[in-house]
């Protein structure tokens, strides 16, 4: 295995287009040294993007949204003074990956391509509307997160891209975001189901919502006729019903060693239930 | 004579009784009547036994006194964790 | 002169908290463990594995693997001894597959290399053919008519003919007539359980340091929990004499059973022949769970009959223990266990061992007890539930006590059951109120602990210092309870004493660190050996007095004549005498050798608070009680300790932890991730309460505490979670899935 | 073998190692610096034993390559005493009894000294969760949790 550590985008770009074999990015490496001590994947090429200017940063864009470092990692996510009072449902979401050491390295970013249907943060930041920039020898291209992950350990990306930024969009007024996910502990699980739901308000009534189901298929499940079942109605108990059946009915998963068909279904609708009232109280003004 | 009590899965080895008696002042000397007297015994007492002289679980000494009186009883050699 | 210090009150250091003779290794990580040994020119090594569950080997081509840069030795199962049989038969071919690999995750092959990297490379490197065969992995499968035999003619005599040859072993036991006992009762509750193969989770996976060499001498540091057992093993594998292979302990990082064998020594040892280094070789968690030895996976009927004033008339058992490709699954404990607690007119149960294409079970703290446990008392408490009886009450209106027959058959002795079942009643925790979607479980657990061969060395140094030997390794903080025991007779402060855990070359043979037996026995041999110093040291006082020995007695760290019959002489401290011992007669120790046989039986009993999300499924402990007898307690702190990791153990058998099987028989959560151990956000407080009641065998009145603790928590939170629910809980783990399934279930119901 | 020339500080100490680019930061620090107080109990990051801090920041070091570890300040449990003075909270970690095997003990020390540098009162279930990366198998976590809370408690008094 060869290791590099470019210092610029450009270096790290011209290193995985020139490539032979199998390359992988190590950004947290929470993944990938998961699957080298494992023997599933031992990478020919690793490349090492933390030395690149930017890539450990968190700052506003003009618009009011985030724009995060691709190595950006969940403990400094988690300790931004207002990151998480945007949106906490993503903040959250990354915090419950692993441990307190592992958030200390895992990132976002590294989260998404590492392309499990189990990943914590996705749903969170598909619901949030997160954007991701590609970036390849014909130069860059912003893609929506949830165009990334393609099947089980598959990406869209092209042999020679890589995703250079994460950009969350502004909160705006009246908006909440929840996630969360059901594990047998109380830590250290990977998921059985995760939901994560993201709402917009006018008054008691809403106006926008995205629900995005995680580990119950392939890749993270965009839940489209949410929006239908709440928009112009408030959080009352038809529409948490009604939400719960869509999320159940949106199921398409598998009988593993982590659940059942049965349960991963059951459960995705009572978590649908519990992550819509957090980022409808969250609309109207609750502290995370 | 000692009367040896056996757990039931011996019981058929020595003609449906639940205890026998043999002669011996030690652990060891029963065990060695046993297989002189039982021989349908040896296998099991081979493998291991216990033997519980008035309550108290020998496991392993072949010099523990017995009284004529003692309560003997043969158990399966214990293990731990 | 008082050469026997028994006593069970009156201590002046047993019973105290000090701080262990290792803390300060072990919190500023200079402790060696099993992967901390160098040596100079050392190898490491790796082992290639079986990927299938049940296979012949049909080649093995090693020739890729030792043309490589790095590989300097290569083994199969040619370069071990050959014509064992019996347990050490069965350990070889469990350290290194012969002629079929029989679980996934079985040796087949083994490389030492210049470096871990290398050896790694290597083992991938090893092409194996293999002729896959049928398999199983199931317990009630394995005894059917038609499934694959793992291995013919394993079974031993006791096995009753007509059985499938995967059942090994069988034991039966019981008194009275249980169907006139069933008939006398007012309810009879029969109900099937079954519970899945856990693995002990130690953290420190297994690791050794080996040398050894043409001439047949050997060098072995190893983690386990018993290194006479290890050297005995190791020499059998590789056709050494005993003695030409010493073994040295390393500090261990948990047992609990999982290290009273061998798995990988013998492969370190030979490949150290073959390349003539030291060979350093180290379990991968992934190999530690696929590879070392879970529990038994059980299939248990169990019916009891009891009157409405909650008298138990009869109760029978029976329970099948799947334990791996080999014989041994504790079924006659499991069976022997099962009822222990209760004086019953009328009882029967029947084990049997099963054979099935997984790694050989090893033990696992108070091996096949907990799992009857589960059975037995979830009975207990469907029958107190539907007769509207006390759980307490009803255990201690049927408890054992001295004098009435052990359900296995003899008579008890002094036991300490009652007394654990009253404190229990006593506790806040039995009458606190309960939370809506909360449930309250109690359960009891018995153990047999264990004497076992044990030496003990003791020597003092001319300051009156003492050093005692000991060859149990030290699982728990068992050092600190030494000195304690031995401060205790010499009357020296604990802080003067040092506890060393020897090697194989220095004291005579100690059975392993099991059975709940380390305080006891290695605690017995202590103070035998210092009372044997305090009679040399009497003998020097009286030579120097010119009165008899006799006339000498021993108190508090001082000679004294032992009356105004014996002469006026001023006491002689202990470090008057040591300091001219040289001169007076030469060194002055104390030894002790043999198989104590006083061993004391334990009882505890657990009350647990569980809460269940009506939602999901899923349980949290919400409050926890263990209440055991000790016998008594040499450092309370420690045995607290142990209720505690006992229970905690229990706690992550009952919920969450189990061998994952697919249908290829591969073990599907070789890892930490997806094999659940509780985390320390999943527990409460562990409160406890130590009982004592002496154990007569014991000069302190000690009986083992480290294993009977884990015996109650898998019905105790079975119960909590059934009472929480309203459906009785059948079967572990009592995952979410599981739990929602029996909420459902009585939703419809 | 291509090996990769790294410069460090490990408690406070430069040191210089070459390492093959797949070695982990916790077989660097065991097999060629032969510190050996971080332990390897599953290699995937599950368990915590080989906790460290990189800059400050808890880590596995098992999840970490040794050639990352160029330009970086290591602490390691052989770094907490200061000389023969204990840090708290090893002291109470050995009053306590807060250890039974101990092969748990200098990642949970690592762990809670990060914990507590970032939170010096954090309550019970806080401390459980910070810890809930590191497996102790012995003790139910009790005495664990017990001898933190009090070390912060006694640290905050001395402060």
């Amino acid at each position: 295995m060869k290791y590099y550590k470019p210092a610029t985008f450009e270096e790290a770009i011209a290193l995985v287009a020139g490539a032979e074999g199998v390359t992988r990015i190590l950004a947290g490496g929470t993944d990938v040294l998961v699957q080298m001590r494992s023997d599933i994947i031992t990478p020919d090429t690793l490349i090492d993007i933390k030395a690149i200017p930017g890539t450990h940063e968190i700052t506003r864009t003009e618009d009011g949204g985030w724009r995060l470092g691709i190595a950006v990692t969940g403990a400094e996510m988690s300790e931004h003074p207002e990151l998480g009072r945007d949106w906490p449902g993503v903040v959250e979401a990354m915090d419950l990956i692993g441990s307190t050491q592992v958030q200390g390295r895992a990132t976002p970013v590294g989260n998404l391509c590492n392309g499990s249907p189990a990943a914590d943060s996705v749903p969170a930041m598909i619901a949030a509307g997160a954007v991701v920039t590609v970036t390849g020898p014909e130069g860059s291209r912003e893609i929506a997160v949830d165009e990334i992950p393609v099947g089980p350990g598959k990406t869209s990306l092209a042999k020679g891209e890589i995703i250079t930024a994460l950009t969350l969009p502004p909160r705006g007024a009246q908006g909440g975001d929840a996630y969360l996910r059901f594990i047998p502990r109380t830590e250290m699980d990977i998921a059985v189901v995760g939901c994560a739901v993201n709402l917009r308000l006018n008054g008691d009534v809403i106006t926008e919502a995205r629900m995005v189901l995680g580990a119950v298929a392939p890749t993270a499940v965009v839940v489209h006729a949410a929006a239908d079942a709440l928009v112009g109605r408030t959080l009352d108990e038809d529409a948490l019903s009604a939400l719960s059946d869509l999320a159940e009915a949106s199921c398409n998963p598998i009988d593993d060693k982590r659940g059942t068909i049965k349960f991963r279904t059951h459960t995705a609708g009572v978590l649908a239930r519990r992550a819509a009232k957090i980022a409808y109280s969250r609309a109207k003004g609750a502290k995370a | 004579m000692v009367d040896v009590a056996l757990w039931s899965g011996l019981r058929p080895l020595v003609g449906g009784r639940d205890s026998v008696a043999v002669e011996g002042g030690t652990v060891g000397e029963i065990l060695d009547a046993l297989r002189r007297n039982y021989p349908a015994l040896v296998p099991t007492l081979d493998a291991g036994v216990s033997v519980v002289v008035d309550g108290r679980v020998i496991a392993s000494s072949l010099t523990e006194p017995v009284k004529p009186d003692s309560e003997v009883v043969l158990m399966m050699r214990l293990k731990g964790g | 002169m008082a050469l026997d210090s028994s006593k069970t009150t009156g201590f002046k250091y047993v019973g105290t908290r000090p701080n262990r003779p290792d803390g300060l290794d072990k919190v500023t990580g200079r402790a060696k463990f099993g992967a901390d040994a160098y040596a100079p020119g050392m190898l490491h090594a790796a082992i290639k594995r079986s990927p299938h569950a049940h296979a012949r080997i049909v080649k093995i081509d090693t020739s890729k693997a030792l043309a490589m840069e790095g590989v300097k030795a290569v083994v199969t199962r040619a370069d071990f001894a050959t014509g064992l049989e019996g347990e050490f038969g069965d350990i070889l071919e469990n350290v290194m597959a012969g002629e079929k690999a029989l679980y996934d995750g079985h040796a087949v092959a083994a490389v030492a290399a210049t470096s871990a990297l290398i050896a790694r490379d290597a083992i991938k490197a090893i092409e194996v053919e293999y002729e896959i065969l049928p398999h199983v992995t199931d317990v009630d499968a394995a005894m059917q008519a038609g499934a694959p035999v793992i291995r013919a003619d394993a079974a031993d005599a006791s096995v009753p003919e007509g059985l499938h040859p995967n059942v090994v072993r069988y034991y039966e036991s019981g008194h009275g007539d249980v169907e006139a006992g069933f008939a006398e009762a007012d309810l009879v509750v029969e109900d099937h359980f079954l519970t899945e193969a856990t693995h002990q989770g130690y953290i420190e996976p297994h690791a050794c340091l080996g040398t050894l060499g043409s001439d047949g001498k050997g060098e072995l540091w190893c983690c386990t929990q018993g290194h006479w057992y290890v050297q005995k093993v190791c020499a059998a594998c590789l056709g050494l004499e005993t003695s030409q292979l010493r073994v040295t302990a390393s500090e261990i990082g948990g047992g609990f059973g999982g290290k009273t064998t061998v798995f990988i020594e013998p492969v370190a040892l030979a490949l150290s022949r073959k390349a003539n280094r030291p060979v350093k070789l180290v379990m991968t968690r992934s190999e530690v769970f696929r590879a070392s030895g879970p529990t038994s996976s059980t299939s248990m009927d169990v019916k009891i009959g009891m009157k409405k004033d909650g008298t138990i008339t009869a109760a029978q058992g029976t329970f099948r223990l799947q334990g791996g490709a080999f014989p041994g699954a504790p079924c006659e404990m499991t069976a022997m266990c099962a009822f222990a607690p209760y004086d019953l007119k009328h009882v029967h149960q029947v084990g049997y061992d099963v054979m099935s294409n997984r790694p050989k079970q090893a033990a696992y703290r108070a091996p096949g007890s907990p799992m009857a446990a589960f059975a037995v008392e979830s009975v207990i408490d469907e029958l107190c539930g539907q007769l509207g009886l006390d759980p307490i009450d009803t255990r201690l209106k049927n408890a054992s006590r001295e004098g009435t027959r052990a359900s296995f058959g003899p008579t008890w002795p002094r036991i300490g059951l009652v007394e654990t079942l009253e404190a229990v009643k006593a506790h806040p925790h039995y009458a606190a109120p309960l939370k809506k979607g909360q449930g309250r479980g109690i359960s009891c657990g018995f153990w047999f602990n264990h004497g076992g061969e044990t030496a003990v060395s003791l020597a003092l140094s001319e300051d009156g210092s003492a050093q005692v030997a000991v060859g149990t390794p030290d699982i728990g903080g068992s050092r600190a309870s030494m000195a304690l025991m031995a401060a205790e007779v010499l009357g020296i402060p604990y802080e003067d004493i040092r506890v060393t855990i020897a090697d194989t070359a220095t004291l005579g043979y100690n059975e392993i660190s099991h059975g709940s037996r380390v305080t006891y026995a290695s605690g017995l041999a202590t103070i035998k050996a210092a009372e044997s110093a305090v009679q040399k040291l009497c003998a020097r006082a009286a030579a120097k007095w010119g009165i008899p020995e006799d006339a000498v007695y021993w108190e508090d760290g001082y000679a004294k004549p032992s009356g105004p019959n014996a002469g006026d002489f001023e006491p002689l401290h202990i470090d008057e005498i040591t300091a001219t011992m040289g001169a007076t007669g030469g060194p002055i120790c104390g030894h002790f050798e043999a198989t104590p046989e006083g061993a004391g039986v334990s009882f505890a009993a657990h009350i647990v608070d569980a809460e269940v999300d009506p939602e999901t499924g899923k349980t949290s402990v919400v409050r926890y009680t263990v209440v055991q007898d000790a016998g008594k307690a040499i450092h309370p702190t420690y045995v607290e300790g142990q209720f505690q990791g006992g229970a905690a153990q229990g706690i992550g058998w009952a919920l969450n932890e189990e061998y994952i099987y697919g249908a290829d028989g591969r073990l599907q959560n070789a890892g930490f991730l997806d094999y659940r151990i509780p985390v320390a956000s999943d527990l409460p407080m562990i409160d406890t309460v130590i009982v004592e009641v002496p154990n007569p065998g014991h000069p302190f009145g000690v009986r083992g505490v480290g294993e009977t603790s884990i015996c109650p928590p898998l019905a105790a939170i079975a119960n909590a979670v059934s009472n929480a629910v309203g459906v009785r809980m059948r079967q572990l783990p009592m995952r979410p899935s599981r739990v929602l399934e029996a909420l459902e279930s009585a939703a419809d119901g | 073998m291509s090996k990769t020339h790294v410069t460090t500080k490990v408690n406070g100490d430069e040191v210089e190692f070459l390492c093959d680019p797949r070695e982990t930061l916790l077989d660097v620090l065991r097999d060629r610096l032969h510190l050996t107080g971080a332990k390897e109990g599953c290699g995937t990051g599950d368990c915590g034993a080989c906790s460290v801090t990189v800059d400050g920041r808890l880590v596995c070091s098992c999840l970490i390559l040794g050639v990352e570890a160029e330009g970086k300040e290591i602490g390691t449990v052989e770094g907490i005493a200061e000389g023969e003075t204990l840090h708290p909270l090893q002291q109470k970690f050995i009053e306590y009894a807060a250890l039974q095997c101990g092969i748990c003990t200098p990642g949970i020390l690592v762990a809670t000294k990060a914990l507590l540098e970032k939170n010096p009162d954090p309550s019970e279930s806080e401390v459980r969760y910070w810890l809930a990366g590191n497996l102790c198998r012995c003790t139910g976590y009790d005495k664990i949790i017990r001898a933190v809370m009090d070390t912060a408690a006694e640290m905050r008094e001395a402060s």
